[in-house]
């Protein structure tokens, strides 16, 4: 019944967390020497049914056939066995210890530990495929992709015939994207069979060989990848048709509301994050701010919300009404936040920043409103109802309101955090990130909510990773190269390459 | 040597039990229980004295580990719930809450043991009671002076256990710079004195009635310090245990313990300990339950009723000692012998010649009760509680 | 001269019981187990030690002490890390809340410690009696070549097997792969668990190893400390106590445990050793090994450190399919 | 390489939205195992009919109206801690230093009974013991929390220290109140004239410390749950980067909340000099500040839960009391049973959240 390049084939599963079915009856067949794009909504039951495969998760019901013949995989550790390597969509890295103790991990092998053999290992591998791995390096003191790439090392490290990538670039730039799909390639050259969950759609058409597709926990169907495109595979992934078009009207009557002057700050360590950063954020428009990671837009976001020490500089806020200038600097966030300044970050983690991953939706709704009102008690009432409005229109995948918000997929939880800043019908709206691991037509309705603050005539600001949508979003776009402003372009008319150099070299080309 | 007296003066008028004998309740009240030499005294005695006297074992109830605190009036009140009359409570702290419940409970007996209290309370049915421990210490004392004269002659007291004035050194734990203590240390050096005269004693307080390790390294501060004798008012092992390893490791020094025999814990460093049988007091006691007769107010007995003994002598102890502690025992017994002979010590230099025992107005300092008399301080006299005070010439306490 | 080798030694008995109880919890900790039953587990090992003794030489016509000394380890090893069991079994398969499992096994092993150990006494003739005396000397006994060197003669061989164990434990946390792999599952569990580490054996062997090293502890207190009685004033739980703290002194380094156990024993025993002092004031000084304590914490946390901070999954159970 | 294809032979999985009367049913059950299993000890060591001392311990606890009313005297001082150390733990600060705070705040209270016993009435004495004795648990309460605020020092090794620095302060007043001088005992404080001791109310002794707790529990459920400020310590505790990022001044919570924690462990301290034991000694706390720990966290931090389980710990401490009385069977037997207990409640916890899937019963869907 096989298919005889299948080197897995799941058949019938079913997997339920309480209420919620995550995976019902799917039946999925992954090939050697291809690579297999998953697809889905947020929520859509992906990552439950991969972990499935690494032993993460015990199917309640269904069987896996490995190579032909049925197995039982209870642990992480009987997926290695049978040659299946995941990379989780969180990092399962341990802080503390350095990259080469992450990537040896549950390695079998007793007694002594002799880490310069180790190392040298690790830079060999790391040379064959052109990563760029400290081994000494602890994982806190690395960038988000460096983490990535420790990740990515530590499956080859390991070796794996099936290899799962759950949203491997989500996070990485798009060189170390193009070097990640060439080993990809490799490995499917190779023979090996590879899955990759991704919801940004050109990797899939760039990388894959076949894509399939599951709504609602339910195996939908599956295409040759050169056969489609991104507008059919949206579709079947969401049920209707979507168009993949972004709006960008004209910004009315654009006025300074946030100006920044020669804005320098540092790290507690005392290195430079942000150096005499200035510009003006107008209302009625999206300011974009591209960069690469770790260039200084999170320092950037929270200097303005108040969450940043500031070495120096100013940032004024013009009042809409009364066109007063507000210093913001040495307000505590509350102040700001009152004054109609909302800063939405979605951090590498998604939670542990702006949401409580144990405090259920009303809950989070309340972070923000909890201290209206003069009485002792906070209201409950109104956060109740704006968290039914927010999983109603963003369409969150939740079995109720008053499910912890840890326990809902990525996706969805970011929809909560994004629809409260904008619940907060402030006068500034800073995102970062905000489509970040969302699908298509989420990222969608993201952007179409921006566009409708920036008609209230709102000042957006938005930090994003994709340069196609900053450029086809953005009214003006603000590139940080290493804590410096490298240039301010308008968004219409602007080319990717130019902002790509910028966003690298100080000035881009033009800056020699 | 005097352990466990065949027969007491107060247990032959036990023949004759009232009618209603078996109408009478005991309540015991114990701040630990039998895991604490001082509680297990207790209750051996107790339980020697109801066999006595006749009364059986379900007219006692016993309360196991009532704190000094409201526990302590809970219980003494849940008591006369049950139907007892007669309510003994054996540590000091208990007092108070005895006294407490006395007051609100006329037609019951309370008896708090070691306490100072029940005649200035003026409460009819409040009492107190203490046997003469300073005396066994004095005969304890005794034993070790015979020991230290046997170690003088053998040449084994070197430099290091003697003070500059040539005063050889001996230690004491003690557990609080109280009267009850500083009689009974006062007694022991007054003992040790009496075979030894050059001897110079210290005092380290642990500041707790029952704490082995603290014990134990108080004893080992005294023995680095260089005494040659030590013995103990604090409940546990600790010492006597510390001076054993410290013979074995090579250091020469023996103990006196407390309510327990050592020997099992010392073997060869223990001589003998002083203790008490409490059975002496609880059958008087009883007897006067049984008859409906009244309890004294101030109980206080020690050598001549059998109260108070020492235990086995230990086999490292000096020739000559059984026949000396027999000639030390029967002076106490006949009264030849008193103790605190104000000529036998000095305070600061000076022979002592006036002491008020008793405080009547709270201030914790005695205003009434001469305790001096033709040249002897007359101990537990006064009442059962020990009151001797004073911090006499060769004794030095490490803290005050 | 002989009052500094006297304080010296005193604080390093007194240290050496709770540097037992420390590396046990260290062992423990880096698991993410976090045991407030320390107390109970000392309790645990010293009462069996003491047991297993004491049934030995009443049973025995010529006692051995080499066997009396064996058998008193077996047994401490044994009981503590049933203790270890029974919280690992709630906390780790039962999921069970860690600090209030942890303080019930204190309450458990103080219970039943002090239950036996007073049927002892009274099996043994009344208080004091327990007399394990040919046991204890050989857990007292000094090793032969250090017998007469300074602050060394009067220790027994548990000193040194303290601090032997701190070594080991150190060299195994640190440069072994399983030592590698246990800290990972008390940092980050799921991480472990992804990389094919068996969390579940890791935090059981690690949790009962550990109980198994503190009860060790107790043994020490009864069989050398105490020298072979058993006293039921609580004496094991306050040491415990300290033991819990000393492995946050010692911020979860076996070998930096030896030194402040050490500074501990000292700093709590230096009131006898101060002249001129007065019965109130002595209660002040006793307050100074805690308040040392809390002067290093502070000046720990002003010197932020990664390096220094407990593991970061200390406290919370781990389950596979939660998120 | 090794296929495996047999299915564990159990495994567990997460049950949802379990009804709560199902939830106390697997309680109950759970208790009835302890007790169970208890028994079986019992019989075990001391061949005593377990039944009869079940019913020893019960008539320890409440075979009077007096033991009743001494029983819920003690149950409201267990809640009063507890009631104090739920907004720190729910905060995830580990106090473990209730102890010292019960002890510094019992100090405070001595010390107005002893100083002012004569110059006040007892209405006024009762009401600067009660401002004087908070104050104290809140200074005892807040030095670990402004460093841990300040400086991220932990708080474990802090509160517990702090523990033992009041173990002593209170030895030191102790030898500094003492009476008589050397005792080590400061006797029943103002024994003649009962100033500032509680009074009775409607007849009966304990009954404004029954009153008091109550009020401070059912303030304490209102002020976690509805209030904004009980809002704040839940955003604080389960995660200060979020607190910081929506303006919670985390430092601030984290003093304010720690003084009320410590204020409330203060006031068990007045409790207990003022309403119970009229004295003060180093076991004035008595370990009480650990148990309640227990009582807290057991609950989960609902102050009428805390009621049960407070209840429950006395009772079986009252009734060990009796069985040791009645019995002769020594009192640390109770230690053991509490903790049998114990072990079988946590226990139970997990069939709550937990279920076991057994090998061959695949869920029907
Ligand atoms: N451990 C868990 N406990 C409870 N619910 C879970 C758990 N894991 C997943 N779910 C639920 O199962 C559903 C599927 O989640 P899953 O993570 O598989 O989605 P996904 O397709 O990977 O989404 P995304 O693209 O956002 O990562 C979601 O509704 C989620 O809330
Ligand atoms: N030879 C080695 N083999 C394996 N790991 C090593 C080796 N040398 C150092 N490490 C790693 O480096 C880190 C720091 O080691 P180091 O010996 O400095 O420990 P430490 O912080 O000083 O602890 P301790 O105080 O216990 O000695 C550890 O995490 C250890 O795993
Ligand atoms: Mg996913
Ligand atoms: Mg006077």
């Amino acid at each position: 019944m096989e298919g005889a390049k299948a080197t897995v084939c799941m058949r019938e599963i079913t997997k339920t967390f309480g209420s919620t079915v995550a995976n019902n009856c799917v039946c999925l067949d992954i090939n050697k020497g291809e690579i297999l794009s998953l697809l889905g909504e947020n929520g859509s039951g992906k990552t439950t049914l991969m972990n499935m495969l690494s032993g993460i998760y015990y199917p309640d019901a269904g069987q896996i056939f490995v190579n032909g013949s049925e197995v039982s995989i209870r642990s992480p550790k009987d997926a290695f066995e049978l040659g299946i390597g995941m990379i989780h969509q969180h990092f399962k890295l341990v802080d503390v210890l350095s990259a080469a103790e992450n990537i040896i991990l549950g390695m079998p092998g007793n007694g002594r530990l002799d880490m310069k053999v180790v190392n040298e290992k690790i830079l060999n591998i790391c040379s064959l495929y052109g990563f760029d791995v400290d081994p000494k390096q602890k994982i806190y003191d690395m960038s988000v992709s460096q983490k990535q790439t420790v990740e990515i090392v530590k499956v080859l490290y390991r070796g794996a015939d099936i290899l799962i990538l759950d949203e491997p670039t989500a996070v990485l730039t798009p060189q170390e994207t193009d070097k990640l799909f060439a080993v990809l390639r490799n490995m499917r050259n190779d023979g090996k069979a590879v899955v990759i969950i991704t919801h940004k759609l050109h990797e899939v058409e760039e990388l894959s060989d076949r894509v399939a597709v599951l709504r609602h926990g339910q195996y939908i169907g599956e295409m040759v990848t050169k056969d489609t495109n991104a507008a059919e595979m949206t579709n079947m992934m969401v049920g209707r048709t979507v168009s993949l078009n972004i709006a960008r009207p004209e910004p009315k009557d654009p006025k300074p509301r946030i100006v920044v002057d020669g804005l320098t700050v540092r790290d507690i360590d005392g290195v430079k994050k942000l150096s005499n950063v200035s510009f003006a954020a107008n209302s009625g428009e999206i300011l974009g701010i591209a960069g690469i990671s770790g260039c200084g837009q999170r320092e950037l976001l929270e200097s303005i919300a108040g969450l940043q020490l500031v070495e120096s500089g100013s940032i004024s806020y013009i009042d809409p009404e009364t066109g007063k200038q507000v210093e913001l600097i040495g307000k505590d966030p509350r102040t700001i936040s009152t004054l109609g300044v909302a800063l939405s970050f979605v951090p590498e983690d998604r939670l542990g920043m702006g949401l409580v991953g144990n405090m259920d939706l009303t809950d989070n709704m309340m972070l923000r409103s909890f201290r209206r009102g003069k009485s002792m008690f906070a209201d409950r009432k109104s956060p109740r109802s704006l968290a039914e409005r927010v999983v109603n229109e963003l369409e969150v995948v939740t079995p109720g309101i008053t499910t912890p918000v840890r326990r809902l997929s990525g996706g969805n939880v970011q929809k909560i955090l994004v629809g409260r800043e904008i619940a907060c019908a402030p006068t500034v709206l800073m995102t970062a990130y905000a489509v970040r691991g969302l699908d298509i037509n989420s990222s969608y309705t993201i952007y179409d909510l921006l566009n409708q603050q920036k008609e209230k005539g709102v000042a957006v600001i938005y930090v994003g990773e994709d340069l196609d949508v900053l450029l086809e979003l953005c009214d003006r776009i603000l590139i940080l190269c290493g804590g410096e402003v490298s240039g301010i372009v308008p968004g219409r008319g602007a080319n990717k390459r130019e902002v790509g150099m910028m966003m690298t070299k100080l000035g881009g080309e033009a800056g020699k | 040597t005097a352990k466990n007296p065949e027969a007491s003066p107060s247990a032959e008028a036990s023949a004759t039990p009232s009618a209603d004998a078996a109408a009478v309740k005991i309540g015991v009240i114990l701040v630990h229980d039998e895991n604490t030499g001082y509680d297990a005294a207790h209750i051996e005695g107790i339980k020697k004295a109801a066999a006595t006297a006749g009364i059986a074992d379900d007219q006692i109830v016993w309360k196991y580990n009532v704190g000094e605190d409201e526990g302590c009036y809970d219980t003494a009140t849940d008591l006369v719930e049950q139907g007892c009359t007669y309510i003994f409570s054996d540590s000091y702290g208990h007092q108070s809450y005895m006294q407490q419940a006395a007051s609100e409970n006329a037609d019951v007996t309370f008896v708090s043991m070691t306490g100072d209290t029940a005649a200035l309370s003026k409460l009819p049915n409040f009492k107190n009671a203490f046997t003469h421990t300073f005396e066994s210490r004095y005969v304890s004392g005794v034993v070790a002076g015979m020991k230290l004269k046997e170690l003088v002659d053998a040449g084994t007291v070197a430099a290091k256990n003697k003070n500059a004035d040539g005063t050889i050194k001996i230690g004491y734990v003690g557990a609080y710079p109280y009267a009850e203590v500083v009689s009974g240390y006062t007694a022991f050096y007054l003992g040790v004195k009496s075979i030894v005269e050059n001897v110079a004693m210290t005092v380290s307080y642990t500041n707790s009635w029952y704490d082995p390790t603290a014990e134990a390294e108080a004893a080992n501060q005294l023995i680095s310090a260089g005494c040659i004798i030590l013995s103990q008012h604090a409940d546990s092992t600790g010492a006597p245990s510390a001076c054993e390893a410290a013979l074995k490791s090579g250091t020469a020094v023996y103990c006196i313990g407390y309510n327990v025999d050592m020997l099992s814990v010392a073997p060869t460093s223990a001589l003998t300990s002083s203790q008490n049988d409490w059975s002496v007091y609880y059958t008087y006691a009883f007897n006067c339950a049984l008859k409906g007769e009244d309890i004294a107010t101030d109980w206080s007995e020690g050598y001549a009723t059998g109260a108070n003994m020492i235990s086995a002598l230990g086999a490292s102890c000096a020739a000559g000692t059984d026949a000396k502690v027999a000639e030390v025992e029967a002076a106490l017994k006949d009264g030849t012998l008193n103790i605190f002979d104000c000529s036998k010590f000095t305070v600061d230099g000076a022979a002592v010649t006036t002491y008020l025992a008793i405080d009547t107005d709270g201030d914790w300092v005695g205003d009434t009760g001469e305790a001096i008399a033709n040249g002897v301080f007359s101990e537990s006299t006064l009442r059962s509680a020990p009151y001797f005070g004073l911090r006499i010439d060769g004794i030095t306490e490490l803290t005050k | 001269m002989t009052q500094i080798l006297s304080l010296l030694q005193a604080a390093m008995v007194f240290g050496t019981v709770i540097l037992f109880g420390a590396i046990g919890e260290i062992m423990t900790e880096k698991s993410g187990n976090l045991n407030l039953g320390v107390p109970g587990i000392m309790y645990l090992g010293g009462i069996a030690g003491l047991a297993g003794a004491f049934w030995y030489q009443t049973n025995v016509a010529t006692p051995n002490a080499m066997i009396g000394l064996l058998i008193a380890l077996v047994c401490a090893l044994v009981a503590a890390g049933l203790g270890g069991l029974i919280y690992s079994f709630l906390t780790i398969t039962l999921r069970a809340n860690q600090n209030v499992t942890g303080l019930t096994l204190t309450i458990f092993g103080s219970g039943v410690a002090n239950l036996f150990g007073g049927a002892m006494n009274k099996m043994a003739g009344g208080v004091g009696q327990i007399s394990v005396g040919i046991t204890s000397d050989a857990f007292r006994d000094t090793l032969p070549f250090l017998s007469n060197v300074g602050v060394f003669s009067g220790l027994g061989f548990m000193v040194y097997l303290a601090i032997i164990l701190a070594f080991l434990a150190s060299y195994f946390l640190n440069r072994t792969r399983k030592g590698l792999n246990l800290r990972a599952v008390g940092e980050n569990p799921a991480t472990a668990d992804a990389a094919g580490i068996n969390v579940t054996r890791y935090k059981y062997l690690s949790t009962c190893i550990g109980a198994a090293i503190s009860g060790l502890g107790g043994l020490y207190y009864v069989m050398d400390y105490i020298k072979g009685t058993w006293s039921t004033d609580g004496g094991i739980e306050k040491l415990g106590w300290l033991a819990v703290a000393l492995v946050i002194f010692a911020r979860w380094k076996p070998i930096q445990a030896i030194w402040g156990s050490y500074l501990f024993g000292a700093l709590f025993w230096l009131f006898l050793y101060i002249p001129g002092l007065t019965r109130s004031s002595q209660e002040i000084f006793k307050m100074l090994p805690y308040v040392v304590t809390i002067i290093v914490l502070i000046v720990v946390s002003l010197r932020k450190n990664r390096e220094n901070q407990p593991p970061a999954n200390l406290g919370m159970a781990y389950f596979r399919e939660e998120r | 390489m090794n296929p495996k294809v047999r299915e564990p032979f159990v495994r567990i999985t997460k049950r949802d939205g379990l009804a709560s009367w199902r939830g106390w049913l697997i309680r109950l059950i759970s208790l009835i195992l302890a007790l169970a299993v208890s028994a079986i000890v019992i019989y075990a060591m001391i061949k005593l009919n377990p039944l009869k001392v079940y019913a020893a311990m019960w008539e320890g606890a409440f075979g009077s109206e007096k033991r009743s009313w001494v029983t819920l005297r003690d149950t409201m001082m267990m809640l009063c801690i507890g009631v104090g150390l739920a907004p720190a733990f729910k905060m995830r600060f580990w106090n473990i230093g209730a102890e010292g705070q019960i002890l510094i705040g019992g100090i405070a209270t001595a010390a107005v009974l002893i100083y002012c016993g004569n110059s006040m009435p007892t209405w006024a004495l009762l009401l600067t013991s009660f401002v004087v004795s908070s104050i104290a648990g809140a200074i005892w309460g807040v030095v670990p929390a402004f460093f841990k605020a300040r400086f991220g020092t932990n708080e474990t090794l802090f509160t517990l220290m702090m523990n033992y620095v009041a173990i002593q302060l209170t030895s030191y007043c102790v030898a500094l109140w003492e009476n008589p001088f050397g005792s080590n005992t400061v006797g029943v404080i103002n024994q003649q004239t009962r100033a500032g001791w509680f009074p009775s109310l409607l007849g009966q002794q304990y009954m404004l410390n029954v009153i008091l707790v109550l009020v401070l529990a059912v303030s304490m459920y209102i002020y976690l749950r509805y209030s904004k400020q009980g809002y704040e310590i839940s955003v604080v505790g389960e995660s200060e980067r979020t607190a910081r990022y929506i303006g919670i001044s985390v430092r601030r919570v984290i003093v304010r909340t720690m003084m009320i924690s410590g204020a409330i462990c203060g006031l068990a301290g007045f409790l207990a000099v003022s309403g119970a034991s009229h004295t003060i000694s180093t076991s004035t706390a008595g370990g009480r500040g650990f148990t309640a720990i227990i009582v807290a966290w057991l609950a989960k931090f609902n102050t009428f839960v805390m009621i049960l389980i407070a209840a429950l710990l006395v009772f079986l401490e009252k009734g060990a009391m009796q069985i040791a009385s009645q019995y002769n069977l020594n009192d640390f037997a109770s230690q053991m049973i509490t903790g049998i207990i114990l072990f079988f409640i946590l226990g139970s916890e997990f069939f709550i959240n937990y279920r076991l899937v057994f090998r061959g019963k695949k869920e029907a869907k």
